[in-house]
């Protein structure tokens, strides 16, 4: 038997279950989890003959399909070329807001965090918006963040076809419902129940008594994850691949 | 014409006060020349990332040469936050134009294109947008019912970049990073150092051509071998992972800022 | 994924009543294509000419094909005047839309960028302005005493374009002709005829990737090896002359533009 | 003594003159006299040691400053960095608007020439916009074009900072007047008189009875014209070229 299923690659398994269905699915930049993810769901449906997956990790030379610099994502997400990506949040609310700025009064903010990157236009154009933030805590999601760097919904008057499909944590999976702007709790990860949830949580959701687990990869899914996914992780997070249980 | 130069006179060439485009770390960033820059006193100056920032923004901020930073976000990656950008975030010596990576490369396309203003999907209910003045929210022309951001267009006096190559003519060859061939059309000069410098037009190969920046965009050019270091040259060599954390643990401090900056200074 | 089909499939695979967007002689004009969607006798096209058309256009209105035409212009270069062009402008047989070369590209940019349009200067107290239901006259939102152009999105269904060369993975090199790129980006599908098939990755090359259009672009290549001809493929061969001349002589009554299609068909 | 000058030569010579001090010109489709005025101006800069002259041909490999499509034309003519581009046209008039669409009533134009091409945009963004058309006649120097192409003048509520600088056919030579909106007789080619200008231009302009001749070009130019410009054109206009008279 080989050494237990990390946190990590539960939840690196978790998003490649989120992103089944999808032909197009981009990483940007300082995301190893979501890039490891997409590259699994890549690796899992070479492997069972199903669709190609085509992954384009901003920052890569070898896992990127453009050409046309990095504008490239933008404009491709907005000619609906592009049906996933990937939204942190130093703070992220139950409507889904998502603040990359900093927490108290901007400018000036007593914690400034890098900004907003593409996240207040992928967010409307990106069909499937997967929002991953590996602290749970009553920090990290709040009742209504400091700073909207994107919001989670809009009314009639704005174009927007994309927006949070799911919140993935290290304790939990939310899904979205866009209509109820709301959170609705889907899975608890091993090792924590809901009332943990409950408890490190800032703001409400639906199925707050989710009983359901969070499924982990099978052995064959965790040796790809261990294997090819690590070394694909190389060229762009050595530190992060290095780190990861495997081989050597 | 492009203007052959040395590193240090290019570094003269670029004017305190004057609205700076750069490139993003590991792409086609210059950390090589900034250091120069800061070496000189260069001060006020109006930063532009295209559209992000990271550790040749983050010293600029330290060695107190930003006035006014326009950008998507700082960063130093793997490293981490940007210690010194956060400290003048807290402290308010700089100016912040918090920006959203698409929106910066529609106002680069609006200079490029020479229109005043570009629209944009998205952004609004955005803190981002009630921020700026420069932005507007207005009625989409073709259909009143939707409501779209315009940006202003914007135009850096100078932008400096590093790049693999120039030619003797003065074209740079970018490869497939465009966002640094837009910030060259949109910018009035493009200040640009090279590892390598070619006898051979590098137009003449038309299998390269369509990544070469055309000297008519470039004012000069300087050979700075390892200028894009310790951040990366996008397909020539990557980061150098441990003198940026090196840098971050130095930084975290004014002090051990300064003690970075002179130790790099006095290696150079 | 793309498709690799032969160039009749492909021509099976552009619909009757489609807005085609095509690239101009002698860059990556597709008149080999061309004149298959003839044969096939293709119908009510709203062609879009990237920005001006030539023989391969005169060529599908000669036909029959074309219902709409969106176009700066429509010439044979140095063999004069489009023949069937100027009979169909006199006898009403097309819907013109008259643009300016540049108004076409910011409609096609429009739709690069998702937005439903675009500013862009001058063209005020122009009658091509006049014609255009599809432009408007607005004011510079920075700025109520410009008053400035607007031009709607334009995405093509389909673009049609030749080009050097694929690989088997659906990428395609363009070089520097990247008025094609923007209008593969613009369009739903791109289909492109080529002269070779590349076994190895075309972005693999770091100096060649810039020139290249990524496959997620691309729904479908064929295989068409002077796929160019008469017209010329830039920076690969010539446009042939005398057969254009011979074109233009032929296509100077309805009957001689049939005599020349059907001879070109049978000798294909 | 060689070959007299000819008309086409003297055209060719005549604009390299009215290029005299830019630094980047560029030449549409079907022009080959601007293009080779244009490359008589580098090759006489060139040879007198005078400041490089950028040359720009549309459907040039060669002679091609750009690497990113056509549309790179007009936003570097945006950007200010164009300095002087042509314009034909089936008619002209004496407010310098221009006709390239056709006669008569538009859209079923009994005569269509090919159409607008960028002039609506150039005309407003070039400096120095040169008219150029071989036929003087009452046909092409008309009092009102049919339809406008591009507007000689603006009124302020528009972005314009460039327009018509001179009109150039095959018998004289015109400078136009900005703030006025008029055209000015500068010269007459060799075998015109003023009233022969008069006679076969259908607007009206300023000083009609002007005696000036246009100059003919000196012996080295004329070689120069006959060598390597004629050579340099053959690429893209190869029927041009060889009907020049040249060696060989």
């Amino acid at each position: 038997m080989s050494e237990a299923c990390t946190s990590r690659e539960l939840m690196i398994y978790t998003i490649s279950r989120l992103l089944k269905g999808v032909r197009h699915v981009a990483v940007g930049q300082s995301s190893p989890m979501p890039a490891a993810g997409a590259m699994l769901l890549r690796a899992l449906n070479q492997r069972d003959g199903l669709e190609h997956v085509q992954v384009s990790i901003l920052g890569s030379v070898k896992h990127n399909s453009f050409t046309g610099g990095a504008e490239e994502l933008f404009d491709c997400a907005a000619q609906g070329r592009l049906d996933a990506f990937f939204l942190g949040g130093g703070q992220i609310d139950g409507r889904g807001n998502v603040n990359l700025v900093g927490t108290g009064d901007y400018p000036n903010n007593p914690v400034r965090w890098p900004g907003s990157f593409g996240s207040a236009y992928l967010y409307f154009l990106v069909p499937r918006v997967i929002l991953f933030r590996e602290e749970h805590s009553l920090r990290s999601l709040v009742e209504r963040v400091d700073f909207v760097s994107a919001p989670g919904v809009t009314d009639e008057t704005v174009y927007r076809r994309g927006g949070p499909h799911a919140l993935l944590t290290n304790a939990a999976l939310f899904s979205f419902d866009r209509e109820a702007g709301r959170f609705r709790l889907e899975s608890t990860h091993p090792g924590y129940g809901w009332r943990d949830i409950r408890g490190t949580t800032g703001f409400s959701y639906d199925n707050e008594q989710c009983e359901v687990t969070t499924p982990l990869p099978d052995e064959a899914t965790l040796s790809l994850i261990r294997g090819r996914i690590r070394e694909e992780l190389r060229e762009c997070y050595p530190q992060f691949a290095g780190n990861m249980p495997g081989p050597g | 014409m492009t203007d052959f130069v040395t590193p240090r006179e290019m570094a003269e060439m670029i004017p305190s006060g004057c609205k700076l485009g750069l490139a993003p770390d590991d792409y086609a960033a210059a950390p090589g020349l900034v250091r120069m820059l800061i070496d000189r006193g260069i001060r006020d100056l109006h930063v532009v990332c295209a559209p992000i920032g990271g550790m040749q923004v983050d010293m600029l901020i330290g060695a107190g040469a930003v006035a006014t930073l326009e950008t998507s976000a700082v960063s130093l990656g793997e490293a981490g936050g940007a210690p010194c950008f956060s400290r003048a975030v807290r402290d308010g010596s700089i100016r912040l134009r918090d920006a959203t990576c698409p929106a910066v490369f529609a106002g680069l396309t609006a200079a490029e294109k020479g229109v005043p203003f570009m629209p944009i999907r998205g952004i609004i209910g955005s803190d981002v947008l009630e921020k700026r003045d420069d932005w507007k929210v207005t009625s989409n022309p073709f259909d009143d019912a939707e409501k779209i951001v315009v940006v202003s267009a914007i135009q850096p006096d100078i932008a400096l970049f590093h790049a693999p190559e120039a030619d003797r003519f003065g074209n740079v060859r970018l490869g497939r990073r465009r966002e640094t061939m837009l910030l060259a059309h949109a910018s009035k000069k493009a200040f640009v150092t090279v590892e390598r410098i070619s006898e051979v037009s590098l137009l003449d190969d038309e299998k390269m051509a369509a990544g070469v920046l055309p000297a008519i965009y470039v004012s000069a050019v300087a050979q700075l071998e390892k200028g894009g270091w310790p951040t990366g040259l996008y397909a020539e060599y990557p980061r150098d992972g441990q003198e940026i954390e090196k840098y971050a643990r130095a930084a975290r401090s004014p002090e051990g800022f300064q003690a970075y900056v002179r130790g790099l200074g006095s290696a150079a």
